[in-house]
């Protein structure tokens, strides 16, 4: 697609090729800090997916309680899976039952004493394998009821319902996959990224969104299988996979069959000044999880033109972009799963905005030619002025559909007001299907003229990409980070939230989790 | 007002219903209006206030727009008190179920046993036939044939334009069994005066209860024409069959052939 | 612009100018039948420019008056002017003042001794051009204070006003102009164009508009010209020069410095039943007058889609276009005088609508390159749905300034329900401003490829459009008419109204306006 | 209500202000909400009978639309009979011209001696900076540069997500002579809540009185923040240089510095 007879941009293939050769050493460096460290949300997960789920009496969650009481033992490095295992062994008991033990106080995990280093390996591998089973069973499922329904074509229409209240949430995504919506996001309470742990049960009484727990996670595909079995259309169900418990997220997506997820360190670190060593660490085995776990990640890089300007800054998003590729690919997620993210966030009242926001929506589509790019709808210059608001999305729309995108948030004509109502949704997904029938054959119709401003854009983009690339490959992501290189953002390694959780692996670092799901995907161990 | 929300699957109480944004009686309405007061936060009040006045809470004022002048435009949101109870909601509709074309015809055979002459116009100094035309003409909407493709049914449309005496005067000499009448132009309710002149023309040449007369149009309720004293009315998106099965049955209830 | 190179859509030349001979043919058998007739309207109109205004104590206009009287003798074929100059000429009054006495009964206008031909002549022809003279002086006046002010790129953002009473279209207008409207166009009361006279004086209770009067224009005018002394904008004036009264209002529109009119018999034949032989007569005289006073018309070929598929039915629109250039091409209309009139009428739900849209505008924009191409917005398919209107709009303006029309008649998202209100219009406005600003260069950027949908679609509404044509010049435009070629409306020469109006001129037809114009327009005589 | 329209330039009533369409006094208002009831003509009648419930006249709901799952989307006109009176209308105001950033330094040069320290802070969960930022960073806003690139300001921008805590120890350290307070999630009105705990704190430590509080976000009006206990509040489009001024202003009027 890169190649020149094949760009409607007359694109230099060996720009973009340079591009990838820059991103993919910058996530070497960092794959390589990656597997010398490990998180208490790394660990929580391990946890989680040997089947550890509730809380204590004081509404701990009991991954937490394991966790805590090896941190606090200064073992975090060890991993959580050999005692728990070594538990396990010990007592005959599930790891849940182990986990209550300890929470009742009835059980010192620490004090457990480990069987041999074989049998303790041998049982987390088969208790491993049991997880990832599971999640590959939902993996089956999800296949099974797509290929039973309709798809439709891309750009899916993605949705979000931001209530505060599960309840609502499930009455608003079942009416809004009704409507057409392919993807339902369900917007998490606005303090949770902080939060080191996952809150438990079903939210009432959120802010701007409900908490991702697993019972939230069950209450809305429940609802969502019901109407996607009334519709014959598979809704698919989305939520976030970001912040201090990334990886745990994750785990929980992979139980309950969530189809999608926003998963992106890069996010956490700019926009919720989330340490960086520690999200990056999380971010790659809650990757690996939804590799194995069929989702689809979405990336943040639509967020950058929010604090820094999307006419000036459109290279960073597509250089980090390109990192983020890279990363990701390392943790087993194939094209089809990267719904690498970018944004029309231009001012509206720019001339020939809508030609520069064609040629960045064509270059992107270019660049990433299998990927399921996820294109973010204005929101920074929406205003109260809801009708002018319309028009805005219905462009986006146009844009969305003209460069195929892979997965189009809706835009919302009230974004600069409230979380969506339920009407609001409903004019947002009853446009973009006019607008997209409408003008559904335009990307095979229409070229843009050699010479002309559209092709002249991309060019400069891409020449401005290889060099913010090189420039990081040859700082490091973290220093470039430091720097303020995207988003107008300065965030140091050691600053932000989370750091204290990080742990570097000791010698006998044991994560059967993490051993199963390289062998399943195939990953270099 | 008690903004709750549910917290379970609660169901809506039919009997207390208000406006629904995104949690269950939050009440929530979108207005837009214009003032004749010159931009400025002071006009911004007086929107507040005057939303206030329709008995809303919480009017916030999102969006002030100058349209020169000494006018402002606005557009706000709040939350509306009031509720109502859809239980107790009666409204008037045609009765019967649906029919098809050939169901119509042949009931039409059956229990009539000839045509049925209806004349159909577009009165006063409203020129829109679009809408007559898709119920009468060959061509039809929506995929349904017009009236004419019926061999139940001899019709005549005069077009637009046409005076209530000249239909009268032409119902008399073609001996019509149903007048149709569009009205499209609803502006200071002409569409009313006009309606209700024809009705008041029948009556007067003691026609009315001789034939069908139904009207239709864009602003036409079936309610409001059972007011202006017609048998029927049908708004937007109506289909041919639908008005040829209420035509037949009309003629055969009230044993008008 | 319809050589192979210069067209985006690969068009035909040959195709094109077999089109423009068939129509060329049609306007020469229209001319003939038009140059042995006149009108009551017509001498109505004489009158009018010779200086007679007023009305009588039944209200009564005074040119109705005299030409009444002209034809109740039978001796309409005869002219106005004959009878008129004579009274001039015996009593020394000004023709008002003639009027007036006729009115009062005092002057019996075909009992005056007619003086000598020469002398007659010579008279008329004075009186004519002090008319001419004096429309003249209102085209300079507004080349003068168009120079002054600041002009807008095409298209020209075009709204209507249509209150009813003609102190509330003045502040609508007015607003409309600060906001940035180019032409306001002022919508006339339902009932007008089958009138047979002109109402009089100030309009404060019409349905869906107000009359055109010459009091009304004068009033809009006045507003209009204060608003763009204010905003150093020149803001057109528009009004409706169609129906029973066409070259009167044409009159009195050159009188008071109206810069466009809607003005097109076919329209008034079709959508208002007009008699056929009538209104082409009266359509002649009356774009003479607006030739002369710099007017810009408008034509009603965008109708057509309201009766008549515009997916089915585009070729007819585009052959009537020709048709119409050809008829004002002999009144001394010159193209940027030619507001040809067409529309975006599809199903909006009709898959791919919005390149068969793009196809379209394209195409009349190539065949007409150089006229002031007039564009209507979506009408039919506007429905109860604003927010659905408002895009179906947005669309309609992308389309506008993509294919560079001449006037873009702004779409109101509260089409189907009510004539604008003030705030409908601004936000018409401020969206086409938007949308035409974001993305202004389109036209310059964007290829259709050969082969495609689009140029396929246009290849086809040419031939089609040819075969139309010819066929229309076999038939003769009034059988045509009579057929139902056009807006699947039937229309028979001898049907509609006014035909009682038209009478054969007689050997000695005097019409000094005519002549007079006809040699300032450098017309055949 | 009469509607009168005009019959010549007849101005509207300042006294009594109503919506305008397009006729004086016509008091048209645009509506559009959901009904948690399932798409019928009952709905719609629901609809209608709602609008009447605010007082207005002859509603005409023009669109309704499907939502599915029970619920019913309306698009109501209808006439607003209230009006308002809008000479009675008084809206706090920040008073003072403006002023640019020169003659906002030139000020404090002159009457201070100093340079005031500011704090800035996005407060709570809320993690927007955009709007601090335009106000306090180098880059600025509109094209107006951000009180750091001032002389007669020191400035610190804390970010977005900062405890009330730990911004009133920052200012206790930093020794600060305003506190500038961003809030953009209002949901719940959580913005209330975070801003209205500032205030007690700071009033509880005796520090209120020693330094100028203000607050800003894209639902902050002067007059909110009045009620909340700050002493200005600022609101969508609000630039650096009146957000200075008025800080120099209030130093100097109170003799902080
Ligand atoms: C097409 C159209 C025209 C065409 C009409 C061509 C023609 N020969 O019909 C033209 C361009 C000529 C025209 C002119 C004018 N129009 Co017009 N027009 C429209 C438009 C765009 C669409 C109407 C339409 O065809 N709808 C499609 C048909 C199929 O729908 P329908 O009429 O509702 O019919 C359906 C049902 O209602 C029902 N039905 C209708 N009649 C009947 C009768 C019976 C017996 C039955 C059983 C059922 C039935 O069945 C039909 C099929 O389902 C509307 C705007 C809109 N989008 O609604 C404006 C509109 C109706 N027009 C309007 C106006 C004001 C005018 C003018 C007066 C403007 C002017 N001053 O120049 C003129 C003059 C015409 C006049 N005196 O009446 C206004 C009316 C405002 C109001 N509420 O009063 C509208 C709403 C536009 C606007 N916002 O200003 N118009
Ligand atoms: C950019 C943005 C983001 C970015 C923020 C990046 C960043 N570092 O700031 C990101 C993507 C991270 C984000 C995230 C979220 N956001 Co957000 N976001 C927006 C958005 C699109 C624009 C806000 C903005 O930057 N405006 C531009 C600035 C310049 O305007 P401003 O803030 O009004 O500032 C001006 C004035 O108000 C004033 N001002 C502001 N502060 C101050 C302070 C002082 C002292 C003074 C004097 C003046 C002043 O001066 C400024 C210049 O004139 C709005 C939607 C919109 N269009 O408004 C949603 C919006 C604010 N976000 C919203 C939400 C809910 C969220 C999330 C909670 C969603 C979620 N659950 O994931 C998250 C989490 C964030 C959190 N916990 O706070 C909602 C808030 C709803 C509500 N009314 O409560 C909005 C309205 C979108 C929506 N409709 O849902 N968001
Ligand atoms: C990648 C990514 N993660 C997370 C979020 C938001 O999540 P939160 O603010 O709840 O961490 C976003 C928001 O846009 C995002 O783009
Ligand atoms: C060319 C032309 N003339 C006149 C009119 C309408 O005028 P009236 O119905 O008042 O004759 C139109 C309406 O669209 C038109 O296109």
């Amino acid at each position: 697609m890169s190649h020149e007879t094949d760009s409607k941009l007359g694109l230099d293939p060996a720009a973009v090729a340079s591009c990838r050769v820059a991103a993919d050493a910058i996530a070497t460096d960092i794959d390589g800090f990656v597997r010398r460290h490990t998180t208490v949300a790394v660990e929580r997960t391990v946890t989680r997916l040997l089947g550890v789920d509730g809380v204590d009496a004081d509404a701990v969650p009991l991954p937490n309680v394991l966790v805590d009481r090896l941190q606090a033992a200064g073992r975090l490095g060890e991993g959580v899976a050999r005692p728990l295992v070594a538990a396990v062994a010990a007592t005959g008991r599930e790891p849940r039952e182990v986990a209550e033990a300890v929470s009742a106080g009835e059980l010192d995990l620490l004090a457990v004493p480990e069987p041999g280093e074989a049998e303790l390996r041998q049982l987390g591998a088969r208790l491993a394998q049991q997880a990832v089973d599971r999640v590959a069973a939902n993996r089956a499922e999800r296949a099974r009821l797509q290929a039973e329904m309709q798809t439709h074509p891309d750009p899916l229409l993605y949705v979000i319902v931001a209530t505060g209240n599960i309840y609502e949430d499930a009455v608003q995504g079942v009416t809004a996959a009704e409507e057409g919506a392919d993807v339902i996001a369900v917007i998490r309470s606005t303090g949770q990224s902080l939060l080191d742990y996952v809150p438990f049960g079903a939210t009432t009484e959120g802010f701007g969104g409900t908490y991702a727990t697993q019972e939230n996670f069950r209450i809305m595909r429940r609802a969502l299988d019901e109407a996607s079995a009334r519709n014959g259309r598979y809704a698919m169900l989305c939520n976030y996979c970001s912040g201090l418990c990334m990886p745990e997220i994750a785990a929980m997506g992979a139980l309950e069959r969530l189809d999608m997820m926003l998963n992106d360190a890069l996010y956490g670190i700019l926009f919720r000044d989330i340490n960086p060593q520690r999200t990056l660490v999380d971010q790659y085995f809650s990757r690996m999880i939804n590799a194995w776990a069929g989702v689809i990640i979405n990336t943040g890089e639509d967020n950058y033109l929010t604090t820094d300007d999307a006419i000036e800054a459109t290279h960073t998003v597509l250089a980090s972009q390109f990192i983020n590729e890279a990363l990701a690919a390392r943790c087993g997620l194939v094209p089809a799963q990267m719904g690498l993210g970018h944004a029309m966030e231009m001012d509206p009242m720019a001339k020939d905005g809508f030609l520069m926001e064609l040629a960045q929506a064509q270059l992107v589509r270019e660049c990433f030619p299998e990927h399921r790019l996820k294109y973010m709808p204005p929101t920074k210059y929406m205003t109260g002025d809801i009708f002018r608001g319309l028009i805005q999305d219905a462009l986006f729309n146009l844009v969305g559909v003209w460069t195929r995108q892979g997965i189009q948030l809706l835009g919302m004509h009230t974004e600069a007001m409230h979380t969506p109502h339920m009407a609001d949704r409903a004019i947002a997904i009853e446009s973009a299907k006019y607008v997209m029938n409408n003008a559904r054959s335009l990307a095979d119709e229409v070229e843009f003229k050699p010479g002309g401003l559209i092709r002249r854009r991309a060019a400069s983009t891409v020449a401005a990409t290889v060099e913010l690339l090189t420039e990081v490959r040859d700082l490091g992501l973290f220093e470039a980070l430091a720097q303020g290189r995207f988003a107008a953002v300065k965030r140091s390694p050691t600053g932000g939230r989370g750091l204290d959780g990080v742990a570097e692996r000791a010698p006998d670092y044991y994560n059967p989790i993490e051993d199963a799901l390289r062998a399943s995907l195939r990953l270099e161990a | 007002m008690s903004i709750t929300g549910r917290t379970g699957a609660t169901p809506p109480d039919p009997t207390r219903v208000r406006p629904y944004g995104d949690t269950l009686d939050d009440g929530q309405v979108q207005l837009s209006f214009s003032l004749p007061l010159p931009y400025s936060p002071e006009a911004t009040e007086a929107a507040r206030l005057l939303v206030k006045k329709m008995g809303m809470l919480d009017p916030r004022v999102y969006h002030a727009k100058d349209l020169g002048h000494g006018y402002t435009f606005f557009i706000v949101y709040a939350r509306c008190a009031a509720s109502v109870d859809a239980t107790q909601i009666v409204v008037p509709k045609i009765e019967g179920d649906r029919m098809s074309k050939k169901e119509v015809d042949a009931l039409i055979a059956e229990r009539i046993g000839r045509p049925l002459v209806i004349l159909g116009a577009t009165t006063g100094t409203d020129a829109h036939t679009v809408g007559i035309d898709a119920i009468l003409n060959m061509k039809g909407f929506d995929g349904e044939k017009g009236l004419e493709s019926y061999h139940g049914f001899e019709t005549h449309n005069l077009g637009a334009q046409v005076a209530n005496e000249d239909l009268v005067a032409k119902a008399v000499e073609l001996r019509a069994d149903a007048l149709l009448v569009s009205q499209v132009v609803t502006q200071k309710d002409s569409h009313k005066i006009t309606l209700g002149q024809l009705i008041d023309m029948l009556e007067a040449e003691g026609l009315r209860q001789r034939m069908v007369v139904v009207c239709g149009g864009p602003r036409i309720s079936h309610e409001l024409a059972l007011e202006l004293g017609y048998d029927a009315g049908f708004g937007p998106g109506t289909r041919a069959n639908d008005v040829g099965a209420f035509v037949a049955r009309q003629v055969i209830e009230r044993g008008l052939a």
